[in-house]
């Protein structure tokens, strides 16, 4: 990844998630959209206010699982009836009744790989620098108590002046400006 | 919070709460900053108490029995256990049931209860999770180290191989290698999802560097983004509904290794249900086991409420239900059926000569626990359930026992009729096995928070989000 | 309160997540092949033998017959190795002198064994039997190579029970006529080279042996009268193979079948030297006991 | 802790010097110990090298190998603690931490040198087994034999086939002689006061002092009992050089009692014949003519009497009546057994040769006696009455009159000459031997093959005698406890490696050859007696030749080559002696009088004899027949004398009798008469005897005295504390009595008392067990699979207790396994193979046990692994006792993997390592079996065996000659089990292809088949159906064991029809 320049963005600190669901749904009024609310705990009304809904997690997850039953089954199945048959205990060779076994605990196996790394994947994770790190007081309170708005710099209506009075008439305990 | 305040006079405790007259699952009082503090300050002290030194060590000592007990069996072979013909299968397997089973409660709280929408889960299903896993390593050594040929135990796995063979998927034995594989692969990653936030929240409240590099590594770089947070609370529910069913299987499957067997004692349907239950009451016995002390030991009788304790009790009295009615549909089977096989069966499990284990049994899992845990003074008494939780941990192991060797050692030729004998090996690596348990145990309350920060949060009244200002959070939200 | 790693760590991150990947794939080909590999099959692999004996020189130079040495192959389990006894049959009189020869010399002298190391190993507890893939129409060859050529031996196939199984499940791809069991340069029926084969009628009622079931020959028989094939024969190489001792009793027939390729004719041969069924010689209890 | 530190071979010594009347402990379960206080304190101040000197010397004492057992348990025999520190021990070390380092999957197989031959030898191919003939001589004639050879390795004993007497068949002792021959503690060297010497040598000396003697006097051997007409011819010559010599044969166990009664009956020696392929009722009086080769004519006795008790119909079956002491085999076997002390056996048969009725019996007797009597006289001659070698003279001068007075003799008995070629009272020539060694008279005492310190009666103070010899000379297998002490120690060559005749039952003579170069040069009886001849260098072989002239007819070295050949030479049987005898003799010998206290059986042991095979690993540890006792002999006793004793099973019991005593362990055996004990000789042995015998059971010589070797009274009893774990490889009877019968709700009251077996009721109740009377089967000849007859309560444990096929729309999955299958070139339906067992045939004489440890490499495990239940015996015979433990009645059943078509085992590998072949075998794949050891819990059969340790010897040289080339030797770590000898089947198999035909029915024969004296096995292509076994199986009484749970075994077993008495029923 290049190593980009100058500023990411603004960012502004508040107290409650209250004020920044309140300061977010106006910045998106006000046109902004790329944007994002860093807080300590999953706030559902800050996504609203972003307007994400959809995440593609369930489809992976589903795909993961499709894949598990298939792999396992005909795994399964090509080892007893082609690989090598044997007659085993006088069972027929295809015996679906006991395939189904590995077969389910693969399907849970591969979705639920396929959920944990997918989410990890589509948070574009890990990703140990960011710049939103360099912010001073971002570490201090973003995971732990404080509550975080950043309007990054290549949202088009972003002005460094601008955005900053924008954001500094929400009741933000600070907007610092973050580097790259 | 003292036990004799609650029992003399709930009125005036203030951890109950006034509208429903239960416990609170969190003390009042607590911001995001205390209880951030709280837990993270366990991880992040650079002060160890002395007693997790003490702790440490004895469970590495006694794990090392495990150590010393498996050294000499792959010097000299399963013949150091007490297993014979036709006790082929004994403590080994015992423990792995068992363990297994323990484990369970584990992913109960942590996938069911979410689903179930039952927040007071949050402040315990860390710890249950870390059990879990700590359950299923415990679990998983005894099949490696069961078979004859433990160096060889990889074929049961399919790979591709010069030989053309391949694992025999008819077998219980196979399936167990997927059940608990699976198992142990999915517990792990909800359990580490679960903790990348709070690995985050450590990252940055360290003040250590080597913790700063070794948290952040561990955080992915979670910054808390709400992108993340819908994404990652999709994956953390589509885990919950994924651990779900697998718990249910995982036992089911180990009981499959009985009941697909032709042997009278082993060769029943209930088993399944009657497996997944006792695997529940057994493993929320273990999690009160260890939450007792625990949240003595780091004071956190504000997080782990007695709200938990009851509930944990009531779960138990729930599925010891469940339990009981296994062995008396079993009792009434081997009558119903009209089999010989089944009647000689129950009847020698009763009053043969290995009939005192299916008392203990029946005394420990039953006759105490069944009729105890009907009394609320009792399940919020901390000392009684501790108590009562190792009772039923014994009582669940000798469930195992009496299906694994009473029904072995005097089945279908009378002639090939034998006992079951442990050898100190055998008790050895038990005892081993719950040093390694402790020992884990242990590390994973020093160094990895053993309470979700991030849920915990969440159950906090701050969270409430008003809309059209901020004046309006002094409304707390509900708190169940 | 700073980054705590460095710009350039996501990178490093993720380039060893993607490393990870790839160990764990490489380590699983590796092992894969490893297991494949002549370090652990010893294909190929020329041991240090007490005499440097060549194959080339005694069959392709001298052209001795197999069993002049490996005098038990049609009859034994195993395929045995000469005593010293054959190799002073011939080296009392020539080479009498060669350094080379000095442990035989020693092993008659003293009647110490000469101690060679073991080229084709399997495992003990592998039962294979010599002589019923011999008599059933398995050349030298089709296991242990151009012996022929080879001035040190060496072992050309896995041996592994994949290999083994290839064949045990479809044995038609290596059935040849008895007749050129020791043919080491057979190559099978072709278009260019036909093999004209018919039942000899003695193994038909179930009795007699598989070597006399089939009289084979790669010259027109409709031509000339045909040259039928013995079990214990020629040496030529390449060349078509004749009798030096005519079957016993055995009418000629009069039908032959001609075969243009290996998969017809081992069809055939199959059928008529009753080689047991795929399910049977897959079977575990045909070599583990 | 009975004892304090001591050396404890001094103390022994002193206590047998100790004077008689005075209580003397001999033998104890626990003898003196040493605590790791008292060897801390032995090495303590020392460092060093005289730390090490001292542990060294420590280390050689008794009581140090005592501690080391009790502190590391398994130090002795096979066991888990063994050599832990050793070099093998390192090894897998290594070899373990190798395989924790996952390499062991794909280590690399070591390279592998090749020894071929100089000159191969002529006939050899390598890997081609080929069979010779020879025989075992044993006391009581010898045992035809043809020995299985790979490369001239001896690897298996079986019988000859072409024998007129054993027509093939062979037993456990002569099986085992096998393992003998690789004994690893078999004697290596001459010895010489202890030292290293050589035969040379001891030739020398012996000739010259032999020459210096006037005419032999002072020259004494004492021997075993000659079979070899050889050896008696040699010791003629012997006897015309030097007149003077004496030659006295002693066996601890001995004929003496026929040889008196014979000598009064007939006023010569005589054996008896018996053809019980013509008896309707036989009578044994203690004779355990079915219990093996200790009673003469085990093979044709046991052959004759299962031909006539197997059940055609039309056909007559005979009808046997056993009274003996000991519960044996023949007595479970018989339709009437009755229990009595050995002194009434006497009692009981004058009585019946007396025709009055026998003083002082019970009713219950008396009912028995009364039928008995009439059943013979009805049988118009086609009786027999067989007195036991072990009963006293009496009973077999009764015997003698009775044959002859029911005119048996003749049709069913003929008396011939002796086996023995010099017949003598073995007892008397031994006394006077030691009256002449106490007088001083003896200058050389050269003893054959014997063992008198340890065996001979201890009154005759054989011990004191022996140091009035100045030199004594022992020919022994083993340095022993007579060789250990005398001057010369001469080893002794087995019967495989050495040439010599002998006389079989039937008075042919077998010629013994060698199977392979004496391993340790060791030397034979003929050797011994040729060192006084005038040409001491001939050779064993040129002995026999020239003493085979005398009975080889015609063209000499035609006849020797066929006699080679054949292993036995025409027309040397015995001709019957005309007449019978009468009942005067009988008057000569007294009834044993009335008896006080209780009464002792002094009885070979029924797997290690007089102690003979005390040594070897396979007879050790077979269950013995009737107990199943492994490892261990015991006081045995009945169920009331136990009760009257106040003992438990595995209680140490204080036998005291005549001042001496022994402890043993008490054990109790259904159907044992009240008041006597029943001892087994053979045991007790010490460190001499072998790494296998050593320390194994009590020594029950140390009570025998000379002019009781039968049995004795007036003993006492008493408990002592502590316990003593019997090594069992069943249920013990006594623990497992039928408390749940009683409660049975189908016959409430069968068992009031709680005296049943609970095994042996639920064998019934579980249809394991099927068999009917006579009449029964004639009314019912389904019995088998309706109810309704004795011992068939079946339709009762589950819903298809026949065994039938699910009908076609019952099943899951109907069509799959098809073992019908047609070869489309040849339309032959494929071979499908399936064994049945004879349960009326089965003997459970364990014959078959000992060949499938032979043909199939089994390991010996030692007592310990075989006490908590580990026991490697592929095939076992399964004794459930019916009934009243006071009077039972017994069943055996032989009981191996039953091959059946859904197995479970199966189904539950998790690695594919057991599978059914399409032949219909159940498959064990040693080397891909992990051991989960599911397969063994989801076996109802119980037929899996598995590996827990490493059982198998790897180590011991001798042993890896004897093994089984066609046979895998397992590992630990895996499981195994019969696999109706795959190997047999596989050779055959080949055999047949190269030869482009079908296998012939009887063409294999597995290894327990081969043995079986009584043909109770049979084994074939089911799906052939003029097969043997296809006809077993198409009969009506044939069932299937467990039927109910549909696991459709290969193997099925032919229901029981026994012919009881109708006036005893």
């Amino acid at each position: 990844m290049p190593a980009r320049e100058g500023t990411y963005g603004l960012l502004a600190e508040f107290n409650t998630p209250s004020e920044l669901v309140h300061a977010t749904e106006q910045a998106r009024h006000a046109g902004y959209r790329r944007m994002e609310c860093y807080t300590p705990y999953p706030v559902e009304e800050a996504a609203e206010a972003l307007h994400f809904h959809k995440t593609r997690v369930p489809m992976v997850c589903l795909i993961g699982g499709l894949m598990g039953v298939t792999t396992a089954f005909l795994m399964e199945t090509w080892i007893n009836v082609w690989a090598y048959p044997l007659n085993i205990a006088g069972r027929p060779l295809f015996s679906w009744p006991a395939f189904i076994i590995p077969a389910y605990e693969w399907t849970i196996l591969f979705a639920g790989f396929s959920a944990a790394l997918g989410m990890i994947a589509l948070n574009g994770l890990p990703q140990l620098y960011h710049p939103v790190f360099n912010a001073p007081n971002f570490r201090n309170g973003a995971t732990t108590d404080k509550f975080f708005l950043c309007i990054e710099a290549v949202d088009p209506k972003f002005s460094l002046a601008e955005t900053r009075t924008f954001l500094e008439q929400f009741p933000a305990v600070s907007v610092v400006e973050v580097d790259h | 919070m003292a036990t004799k305040g609650p029992m003399q006079d709930p009125i005036v405790d203030p951890m109950i709460d006034p509208r429903t007259g239960e416990y609170a699952v969190i003390a009042p009082g607590h911001n995001f900053k205390s209880v951030t503090q709280k837990i993270a300050g366990i991880v992040l002290t650079s002060n160890t108490p002395l007693g997790w030194f003490f702790g440490l060590i004895v469970g590495a000592g006694v794990a090392l029995g495990v150590v010393i007990g498996c050294t000499w069996l792959f010097l000299k072979g399963t013949g150091i256990w007490g297993v014979t013909i036709p006790g082929a299968w004994g403590f080994a397997i015992i423990n792995f049931v068992w363990w297994i089973g323990i484990g369970h409660a584990g992913t109960l709280i942590s996938a069911i209860l979410l689903l179930f929408k039952q927040t007071w889960r949050n402040s315990i299903n860390r710890f249950a999770e870390a059990m879990t896993i700590f359950a299923v390593v415990c679990a998983g050594t005894f099949p490696l180290i069961h078979v004859g040929r433990p160096w060889l135990a990889y074929w049961l796995f399919p790979y591709p191989n010069t030989m053309n063979v391949w694992p025999q998927f008819r077998s219980p034995l196979a399936w167990d290698v997927f059940a608990v594989s699976t198992y142990a692969s999915i517990s792990i990653i909800f359990w580490y999802i679960g903790m990348i936030p709070d690995f985050g929240t450590l990252r940055d409240r360290a003040t250590m560097p080597a913790a700063k590099y070794f948290y952040g590594m561990l955080s992915l770089g979670w910054r808390g983004s709400t992108r993340h947070w819908i994404r990652y609370e999709s994956a953390s529910l589509l885990l919950a509904g994924l651990s779900t069913p697998l718990v249910l299987s995982v036992h089911t499957v180990i009981s499959f290794d009985f009941a697909v067997a032709a042997l009278a004692g082993w060769h029943t349907t209930i088993f399944p249900p009657y497996f997944v239950a006792g695997a529940v009451y057994s493993g929320f016995a273990m999690v009160l086991t260890l939450a007792i002390p625990i949240r003595k030991f780091y004071h956190m009788e504000d997080l782990v409420t007695l709200r938990h304790l009851d509930n944990m009790a009531k779960v138990m009295l729930a599925t010891g239900s469940i339990v009981a009615y296994g062995y008396g549909m079993e009792v009434f089977m081997a009558w119903f059926s009209a089999s010989h096989w089944e009647f000689f069966m129950m009847w020698n499990r009763m009053f043969g000569p290995m009939g005192w284990a299916y008392w203990i049994l029946i005394l420990t899992n039953i006759a105490i626990p069944l009729t105890t845990l009907w009394s609320r003074k009792l399940r919020v008494n901390v000392t009684f359930l501790f108590i009562l939780s190792l009772i039923v941990n014994t009582g669940m192991w000798f469930e195992r026992f009496v299906i694994v060797v009473t029904s072995l050692y005097r089945e279908y030729l009378p002639s090939s009729w034998g006992t079951y004998r442990a050898t100190k090996w055998d008790y050895m690596i038990y005892v081993g096995t719950m040093g390694l348990f402790t020992f884990l145990f242990f590390l994973f309350v020093r160094f990895l928070p053993m309470i979700p920060m991030s849920e915990i949060r969440m159950m906090l009244p701050q969270t409430k989000v008003t809309r059209g200002g901020p004046d309006a959070e002094t409304v707390s939200k509900e708190t169940v | 309160m700073a980054q705590v790693f460095d710009r350039s760590s996501n990178a490093l991150a993720r380039f060893s997540l993607v490393l990870t990947g790839v160990i764990v794939i490489a380590l699983g080909v590796t092992l894969d092949q490893l297991q494949r590999s002549p370090w652990v099959t010893r294909q190929g692999q020329r041991p240090d033998q007490p005499i440097p004996f060549s194959h080339k020189h005694h069959v392709e130079g001298l052209g001795l017959q197999c069993q002049y040495c490996h005098t038990q192959v049609e009859k034994a389990a195993y395929a045995g190795i000469p005593p010293t006894k054959t190799c002073i049959n011939c080296h009392a009189q020539i080479w009498t002198n060669a350094e080379l020869l000095e442990p035989v010399r020693q092993s008659w002298a003293t009647g110490a064994s000469i101690q060679w190391i073991r080229v084709h190993d399997l495992p003990d507890y592998v039962y294979f039997n010599h002589e019923i893939h011999v008599n059933k129409g398995i050349g030298c060859a089709s296991c242990h190579g151009r012996v022929d050529q080879m001035p040190l031996m060496y072992q050309q196939n896995t041996l592994q029970m994949e290999w083994c199984l290839n064949c045990h499940r479809n044995p038609a791809v290596n059935l040849r006529p008895t007749s050129e069991i020791y043919n080491m340069a057979w190559a099978g029926p072709s278009g260019d080279k036909p093999v004209w084969c018919t039942s000899t009628g003695v193994g038909a009622a179930g009795s007699g042996p598989t070597a006399q079931n089939v009289s084979c020959t790669t010259t027109n028989p409709s031509g000339k009268g045909p040259e039928v094939a013995m079990l214990q024969l020629n040496t030529e190489l390449n060349g078509p193979t004749s009798s030096d001792v005519p079957p016993m009793g055995i009418t000629m027939p009069a039908s032959y079948q001609k075969f243009t390729n290996q998969m017809d004719l081992g069809r055939y041969l199959t059928t008529q030297y009753h080689i047991r069924n795929p399910e049977q010689l897959s079977s575990c209890e045909t070599c583990h006991r | 802790m009975m004892k304090t530190t001591g050396n404890g071979t001094e103390d022994t010594m002193a206590e047998m010097k100790a004077p008689a009347g005075q209580p003397v402990v001999v033998t104890q379960i626990a003898p003196a110990k040493m605590t790791l206080a008292e060897v801390h304190a032995k090495l303590d101040g020392k460092t060093g090298r005289r730390f090490w000197k001292n542990l060294d010397e420590l280390a050689e004492t008794p009581a140090f190998h005592e501690l080391m057992e009790e502190e590391f348990p398994r130090q002795a025999g096979a066991g888990e603690w063994v050599d832990a520190v050793s070099r093998r021990g390192f090894l897998k070390v290594m070899g373990a931490s190798l395989a924790l380092a996952g390499l062991a999957g794909c280590t690399k197989q070591p390279d592998e040198p090749i020894f071929p031959y100089i000159k191969q030898p002529e006939d050899l191919i390598l890997g081609k087994a080929m069979y010779f003939a020879t025989a075992y001589p044993f006391p009581t004639g010898a045992i035809p034999v043809l020995i299985k050879s790979d490369s001239f390795r001896p690897i298996k004993v079986d019988g000859n086939p072409e024998h007129p007497m054993s027509k093939g068949k062979s037993d456990a002792f002569t099986q085992a002689t096998l393992l003998d021959l690789y004994d690893p503690d078999r004697s290596q060297h001459v010895l010489h006061r202890g030292q290293v010497s050589s035969w040379g040598e001891f030739q020398q000396a012996f000739a010259t002092a032999a020459k210096k003697t006037s005419g032999g006097q002072g020259i004494y051997f004492l021997s075993e009992t000659i079979t070899s007409p050889s050896l008696a011819a040699q010791w003629k010559q012997v006897q015309a050089v030097y007149p003077q010599a004496k030659l006295v044969q002693w066996e601890p166990v001995n004929q003496d009692s026929s040889r008196a009664a014979s000598k009064a009956a007939f006023g010569s020696y005589t054996d008896a014949q018996y053809k019980l392929e013509e008896a309707d009722v036989i009578l044994s009086l203690d004779a355990d003519f079915l219990g093996g080769i200790g009673h003469p004519g085990f093979l044709p006795l046991a052959a004759g009497y299962a031909e006539r008790h197997r059940y055609e119909e039309g056909k007559p079956m005979n009808r046997l009546y056993v009274v003996e002491t000991m519960p044996t085999v023949t007595g479970f076997k018989a339709e009437h057994r009755l229990g009595l002390k050995p002194s009434e056996i006497a009692t009981f048969a004058l009585a019946l040769a007396n025709g009055a009725a026998p003083q002082g019996a019970t009713a219950e007797q008396q009912k028995f006696f009364a039928a008995l009597s009439a059943d013979l006289k009805n049988s118009g001659g086609k009786c027999v009455v067989i007195p036991g070698e072990q009963a006293s003279p009496a009973v077999h001068a009764a015997a003698y009159a009775l044959n002859s007075s029911l005119g048996a003799v003749g049709k069913t008995v003929i008396y011939t000459e002796t086996v023995n070629p010099m017949p003598t009272d073995q007892l008397a020539e031994l006394k006077s031997l030691v009256a002449d060694m106490k007088a001083g008279k003896v200058q050389w005492l050269v003893m054959l093959g014997v063992n008198p310190i340890y065996s001979a009666p201890w009154d005759l103070g054989f011990r004191d005698a022996f140091e009035n010899v100045p030199v004594t000379v022992q020919l022994g297998a083993h340095v022993d406890e007579t060789g250990a002490i005398s001057n010369w120690h001469i080893n002794k060559s087995h019967y495989l490696e050495s040439w010599s005749d002998a006389r079989a039952y039937d008075g042919t003579i077998t010629i013994i050859q060698p199977m392979i170069d004496p391993m340790y040069q060791g030397r034979s009886a003929h050797d011994m007696l040729q060192a006084l001849l005038a040409d001491p260098q001939q050779s064993a072989y040129d002995v026999v030749v020239a003493n085979a002239k005398t009975y080889i007819k015609g063209d000499f070295a035609t006849g020797w080559r066929k006699a080679l050949h054949d292993g036995w030479v025409e027309g040397t049987a015995f001709t019957a002696k005309a007449g019978g005898a009468g009942k005067s003799a009988m008057a000569s010998f007294p009834t044993p009088s009335g008896t006080n206290g209780l009464e002792i059986s002094f009885r070979p042991d029924p797997s290690i004899y007089d102690g003979r095979f005390a040594n070897v690993g396979w007879l050790q540890e077979l269950p013995k027949q009737v107990t199943s006792l492994s490892w261990d002999n015991a006081a045995i006793m009945s169920i009331n004398t136990l009760a009257d004793l106040k003992l438990d099973e595995s209680d140490p019991v204080k036998i005291t009798l005549n001042g001496r005593e022994v402890i043993a362990p008490a054990m109790m055996i259904p159907g044992h008469p009240d008041g006597v004990i029943t001892v087994h000789l053979g045991f007790g042995r010490g460190v001499e005897a072998g790494r296998v015998a050593q320390g194994v059971g009590f020594d029950a010589y140390q009570i025998r005295i000379a002019d009781e070797l039968l049995f004795t009274s007036g003993a006492t009893a008493k408990k002592v504390p502590g316990t003593y774990d019997l090594c069992i490889t069943k249920v013990h009877n006594i623990e497992h009595r039928g408390s749940f019968a009683q409660h049975d709700l189908e016959k409430p009251l069968s068992d009031k008392d709680g005296v049943y077996s609970l095994a042996g009721h639920e064998a019934e109740e579980r249809s394991i067990i099927r068999y009917a009377t006579l009449d029964e089967v004639k009314k019912n000849p389904n019995f088998a699979h309706e109810g309704g007859a004795s011992g068939t309560l079946i339709d009762k444990v589950g819903y298809s207790p026949q065994g039938e096929k699910v009908p076609h729309d019952n099943s899951f999955f109907p069509d799959n396994w098809n073992y019908e299958k047609q070869d489309p070139s040849t339309l032959k339906i494929q071979n499908a193979w399936g064994m049945a067992i004879d349960l009326n045939s089965c003997i459970g004489c364990n014959a078959c046990i000992v060949s499938c440890y032979a043909e199939n490499n089994i390991p010996v495990i030692g007592r310990e692994q075989v006490k908590v239940g580990r026991i490697m015996q592929w095939l076992r015979i399964d004794t459930y006792f019916e009934g009243d433990l006071h009077a039972p009645k017994a069943h055996f059943q032989p009981m191996a993997c039953q091959h059946c078509e859904n197995a479970g085992c199966e189904q539950v590998c998790p690695v594919g390592a057991t599978v059914h072949t399409p032949e219909g075998l159940n498959t064990m794949v040693y080397n891909r079996c992990v051991g989960t050891r599911y397969c063994s819990n989801n076996c109802p059969y119980k037929v899996r065996r598995f590996n827990f340790l490493l059982y198998s010897d790897y180590d011991t040289e001798s042993l890896k000659f004897m093994r089984n080339p066609d046979v895998s030797v397992r590992s630990r770590g895996v499981m195994e089990k019969c696999s109706y000898c795959v190997q047999r089947i596989e050779q055959a198999k080949i055999t047949a292809d190269k030869e482009n035909r079908e296998i012939r029915d009887g063409e294999i024969v597995t290894a327990c088949q081969q043995a079986c004296p009584t043909n109770a096995i049979t084994f074939g292509n089911i799906n052939d159906k003029a097969s043997k076994v296809a006809k077993a199986k198409a009969e009506e009484r044939d069932y299937q064991v467990l039927a109910d749970l549909n696991f459709r075994p290969r193997t099925t077993y032919t229901a029981g029809v026994i012919n009881p008495n109708p006036e005893l029923a």
